[in-house]
């Protein structure tokens, strides 16, 4: 199936749930989804035998700037042979999206890492604890407006 | 396998208590810290082990011991060149691998098209990386289930392929060799002999490795039938590399989605088929990884054959300054699928790279496959999934 | 029962191979060396430490700006146009004084992107690679010839210099006014400044 | 030499008092001796050359330079130990395994104690070890101490089952507990010795036996107590200095121990393999200890070779392989000697 089939189908069942997308001109053609929705989206393009997405390649936390961070899912099917990416974009105020942990166990540290960098919450996630950082870490690193501490636990962090 | 796939199997669930002893004797399970330093954690990993006597009930992989801020390093860098050395840094006995998956990623984010002599070395380095990471790979196994000579054996041999990288590159380990758009350096005059000549002496090398472990009735009975990894799980949890082909999935990148000239090359993807015991065991996957060795070499000699002339550096550009949007490349790495997502802003330093790593994918499906296993079994299974901490926290 | 016997019977076989495999391998000749004794000889394109050839180095900082781990720090100062430099080894005109040209080896990470934008060819991976010390402090590698009462005086020469020049800038500014209808001969008393630099000179700044 | 020396002497506690001395006089250089070798045989195996400087030629006084720095470290006990078992368990580990050379006949004229049930004695003060073994890993406070106990006592139990199969099948072709008597009737040739009697029932002993001993000192692939991969180091992981060295050294003693019954039982211990020539109280010696070297040997090649089992599987190699194995040898012996009477 192509971009364009996926993002049809898409738009068929979800209606207004995905928000756009760029389907031509790219290397990897994206769609844009709601991040709330996330998850039903996920399930329906692993399940659905025409998309048959059985693996999460890759998900990645990305802080756009100026408050807008961003979750992108790669996803790929092996008996297809197609790979499709989703974007699902949130504002650094309300950083929730839907956990696709029951769809891909994947996603389970991969979202926990993205959760330790940016400080994105997924919702449903069972275990959603910081993966590289240390637990009482405070701040999220990767995003763009961070600032190195001074101190961790006493210790002057920039030696 | 569609049904399957909705819901993951549960990992079977060990007994809490002994049978038998569980109505008269009050037990206890025990909390152990394996890790983060323990001879068999490859690194600096933590394995929280909930044990019955020695029978494990559940594992907590701890990681972070060793994150060195890789992706925030990247978004630093001043051009996209000072990358690489990084990139070396994550799968560090691999690393002619993780540059060769950067540059391609980044290739294709600068569209330039590199000459094929670039392709067929680059498919060579990637292939001796792959070489010697296995070979670390299957000496640490054997020196987990607690035979030390093969590991010096295959120190032995990898040193042989480090001192044709050393030739090549000026380094042992961590290369920067490959270049967006081209290589350090061309190969050395008599590289294509010295290659050939690694190729025959290697050969039965694998033979006698063979012979000394693989087939050695104590190495079979202490992994076939560990860890198993059924396929659909494996799909499920996204892990790839000697790990998913030796659940029986016969998926490799160089093969089903072909990057470079891999496509130009006659070579067998092997996969697990439970010989010794379940397919998706420890022996399987340390199997592939051996049948994987006789690939490589098999690859090697085909590209030094098809080696054409040309100018290695004719493609590097003067500045690498992509055009915004995004790009995932994967490429298939010794330890399996390493993914790099790079977002670019327009400007000469990348905006964000994300680098998806087998090791930390294959790591978080250890808990599925040793629920239930023993202490010991924890250690084959751990070596089996052949980890490098430096890729998994990054 | 026959599983039983044939595990038994394998288990037995294969650990006879197996000391065979080692029997055989305690006559053939180690392939260790003793190292401080014996040593490899290294390929030519070895990379271990980093040397600098102050005589050809213009302090263009472009080593500087390659490097990954930001182990070099250049420092310059701009010459007088009265005084010569000289020539490099490949002909190019020095025109700033390195005062301060200081590798941390104890950083480098040996990756070798430094050597490749070097103009004059003058930063070079050697092959000496035992340089252990028991202060971290003498792994900090200073290149610089100019002593500081050098560097002293150049600065002040061209503090001087740039007063001077400043002082007659303001001098044609002031003239320019006095004479508005006068096309202002832009440049024209103006010496021949040295191209400025790549990057500042400045050391870059501490990153992640 | 119990005479000749009470004659010279005329002090009974002193000559008891160099008597049990003479065992300890072979023990620590032959562990001094056992580490290098091992060092060297298990790097020649690998294509290396093992130790190389200390002292000059192919680093020969390299485990005395690693012994005097034992010495010299400081005696660390850790906080959480049981600091009296923790002390004496080191203690109780070597008097073990140094009690049972008590009965080893070095030589025809060399007995510690030339009592009529040697082999009895050495198999059950041989059990005091695990006794030790014990005690070290519960009262390092260590859970992976104590696991390496656990299992350490499990295996010698179960290995001291075959063990004690094996020899009970030399002795009923010997119809003597005397290890000086058992060694007389095996002199003359070798085809005298008792590898090479009641074949293949004897052979198939040493077999069983040679298997069992591996894992009563816990070699590969047996080491699992102290299985380096899995528990670090076992039951001796809090243990440094001189109290590692002690148990390290009775390690190498038991090592000892358990070849040379091997070579007394089933390779006529001190005999002369080619009857009377090269025979004597001083060539016996030198037999008995090449003999008990050989099968050291065969131990380190075996260590260097194999990989290491799991606890499970240890145990079924024990109690289903071993076990039921020397119970066919010991009918089968029995109804030989039967029969043949």
């Amino acid at each position: 199936m192509t971009a364009q089939n996926i993002s049809d189908m898409l738009r068929a069942r979800f209606g207004d749930a995905v928000t756009g997308g760029k389907l031509e001109g790219v290397p990897d053609p994206w769609i844009a989804i709601a991040p709330a929705r996330a998850r039903e989206i996920c399930a329906v393009l692993r399940d659905d035998p025409s998309t048959a997405c059985d693996v999460l390649m890759c998900l990645s936390g990305v802080d756009y700037g100026g408050g807008k961070l961003g979750v992108v899912y790669h996803l790929d099917s092996t008996t297809q042979r197609h790979r499709i990416v989703l974007k699902a974009e949130m504002t650094a105020a309300d950083p929730h999206v839907a956990s696709v942990e029951s769809v891909w166990k994947t996603a389970n540290w991969h979202e926990r890492e993205a959760y330790d960098m940016y400080g994105i919450v997924f919702d449903g996630h069972p275990d959603l604890r910081r993966i590289l950082m240390p637990d009482d870490w405070e701040g999220f690193p990767l995003r763009k407006d961070y600032r190195v501490p001074e101190f961790y636990n006493g210790m002057k962090v920039p030696y | 396998m569609e049904e399957m796939m909705t819901q993951p199997p549960a990992a079977p669930q060990a007994p809490t208590t002994v049978p038998g002893f569980g109505r008269a004797l009050k037990t206890e399970e025990m909390v152990i810290s394996m890790g983060p330093q323990h001879p068999s954690t490859h690194g600096v990993l933590r394995l929280e082990l909930v044990v019955d006597g020695e029978v494990v009930v559940d594992v907590i992989p701890h990681i972070g011991y060793l994150h060195r801020c890789f992706e925030k390093h990247c978004e630093h860098m001043t051009n996209y060149q000072q990358v690489i050395p990084y990139a070396d840094r994550m799968d560090y006995v691999a690393a002619m691998s993780n540059e060769f998956g950067f540059v391609v990623a980044a290739e294709k984010l600068l569209k330039i098209k590199v000459p094929e002599r670039v392709e067929y070395i680059r498919v060579i380095m990637a292939e001796f990386s792959r070489i010697v990471s296995h070979l670390i790979a299957i000496g640490t196994y054997g020196m987990d289930i607690g035979a030390f000579t093969p590991f010096l054996y295959c120190m032995r041999d990898r040193e042989r392929v480090l001192d044709i990288f050393e030739e090549t590159c000026g380094a042992r380990l961590l290369y920067n060799y490959m270049w967006i758009g081209g290589l350090s350096h061309d190969v050395q005059a008599n590289f294509a002999g010295k290659v050939k000549d690694f190729c025959r002496y290697f050969r039965p090398q694998i033979k006698e490795l063979n012979d000394l472990l693989s087939y050695n009735k104590i190495f079979i009975k202490r992994t076939a039938n560990v860890g198993v990894l059924p396929a659909d799980v494996a799909l499920n949890y996204g892990v790839s590399g000697p790990v998913l082909r030796g659940s029986g999935v016969q998926w490799d990148l160089r093969k089903n989605d072909p990057y470079s000239v891999y496509d130009r090359l006659d070579f067998e993807i092997p996969v697990g088929k439970g010989l010794k015991g379940t397919v998706g065991d420890c022996w399987d996957r340390y199997m592939v990884r051996v049948h994987e060795m006789e690939q490589s070499v098999n690859i090697i000699e085909q590209a030094v054959e098809k080696l054409p002339a040309g100018d290695v550096a004719a493609a590097i550009p003067k500045r690498i300054r992509p055009e915004a949007g995004d790009v995932y490349v994967r490429t298939e790495t010794p330890k399996g699928e390493l993914g790099y997502y790079i977002v670019s802003d327009g400007t000469a330093s990348p905006f964000r790279i994300k680098v998806k790593s087998p090791c930390f994918v294959n790591l978080s499906a250890l808990p599925a496959m040793s629920r239930g296993a023993m202490i010991a079994d924890i250690v084959a299974i751990l070596g089996s999934i052949d980890i490098v901490l430096g890729e998994v926290d990054r | 029962m026959v599983t039983y016997f044939r595990d038994i019977w394998d288990g037995l076989v294969t650990v006879l191979i197996g000391m065979k495999v080692t029997w055989r391998h305690l006559f053939t000749p180690a392939v260790t060396i003793q190292y401080p004794d014996v040593k490899v000889k290294l390929p030519e394109r070895a990379r271990n430490r980093l040397y600098v050839n102050m005589d050809d180095c213009i302090g263009c900082d472009q080593c500087a700006m390659a490097c990954p781990v930001d182990c070099i720090t250049i420092e310059t100062i701009k010459s007088t146009p009265d005084v010569d430099l000289g020539l490099t080894s490949v002909g190019t005109k020095k025109r700033l004084y390195v005062p301060v040209f200081d590798i941390d080896i104890a950083k480098c990470c040996y990756c070798g992107l430094c050597v490749y934008p070097c103009p004059t060819e003058c930063i070079k991976m050697t092959d000496v690679y035992e340089f252990s010390e028991f202060d971290r402090q003498d792994l900090i590698y200073r290149f610089a010839t100019m002593t500081g009462a050098e560097a002293d005086a150049a600065r002040a020469k061209l503090a001087a210099y740039e007063r001077e020049q400043a002082a007659k800038k303001a001098a044609a500014a002031s003239q320019a006014a006095a004479a508005p209808k006068a096309p202002a001969p832009q440049g024209g008393p103006q010496a021949p400044q040295p191209p400025a630099p790549a990057s500042p000179s400045t050391p870059p700044e501490q990153k992640g | 030499m119990k005479e000749m020396l009470l004659d010279a002497l005329h002090n009974e506690a002193l000559v008891y008092t160099l008597m049990a001395f003479v065992p300890l006089v072979w023990v620590v250089p032959f562990a001094l001796f056992a580490v290098w070798w091992e060092r060297k045989i298990s790097a020649h195996m690998q294509d290396r050359l093992g130790p190389m400087r200390t002292g000059g030629w192919h680093g020969w006084s390299q485990t005395i330079a690693d012994i005097l720095k034992l010495i010299q470290k400081e005696d660390i006990i850790p906080a959480a130990a049981d600091r009296k078992l923790y002390i004496l368990a080191p203690y109780l580990v070597f008097a073990g395994s140094y009690a049972a050379y008590a009965a080893i006949p070095f030589s025809a004229a060399y007995v510690g104690a030339g009592i009529n049930i040697g082999l009895f004695y050495i198999i059950s003060i041989s059990s005091l070890v695990v006794v030790g073994l014990l005690m070290a890993g519960w009262a390092s406070n260590n859970k992976w101490s104590l696991l390496g106990a656990m299992r350490s006592a499990a295996q010698i139990v179960s290995y001291e089952m075959p063990v004690a199969l094996a020899i009970l099948a030399v002795v009923m072709v010997a119809g003597s507990f005397d290890l000086q008597e058992i060694n007389r009737l095996q002199s003359g040739w070798f085809w005298n010795w008792y590898v090479f009697q009641k074949f293949p029932f004897l052979f198939a002993a040493l077999l069983v036996y040679f298997i069992a001993s591996l894992a009563e000192v816990n070699r590969t692939p047996f080491d699992i107590p102290e299985a380096e991969s899995e528990l670090v180091a076992g039951y001796h992981t809090e243990y440094g200095g001189m109290r590692f060295a002690l148990l390290f050294l009775s390690e190498y003693a038991n090592m000892f121990a358990v070849s040379a019954i091997a070579s007394t039982l089933f390779f006529g211990g001190w005999n002369s393999p080619f009857g009377e020539y090269l025979a004597g109280p001083v060539w016996g010696m030198f037999w008995f200890l090449a003999k008990g070297m050989t099968f050291i040997f065969v131990q380190m090649w075996l260590r260097w070779t194999l990989p290491r089992l799991r606890v499970d599987q240890l145990m079924y190699v024990g109690w289903k392989v071993l076990i039921p194995f020397s119970f066919v040898i010991v009918l089968g012996v029995g109804f030989w000697v039967m029969a043949l009477r």
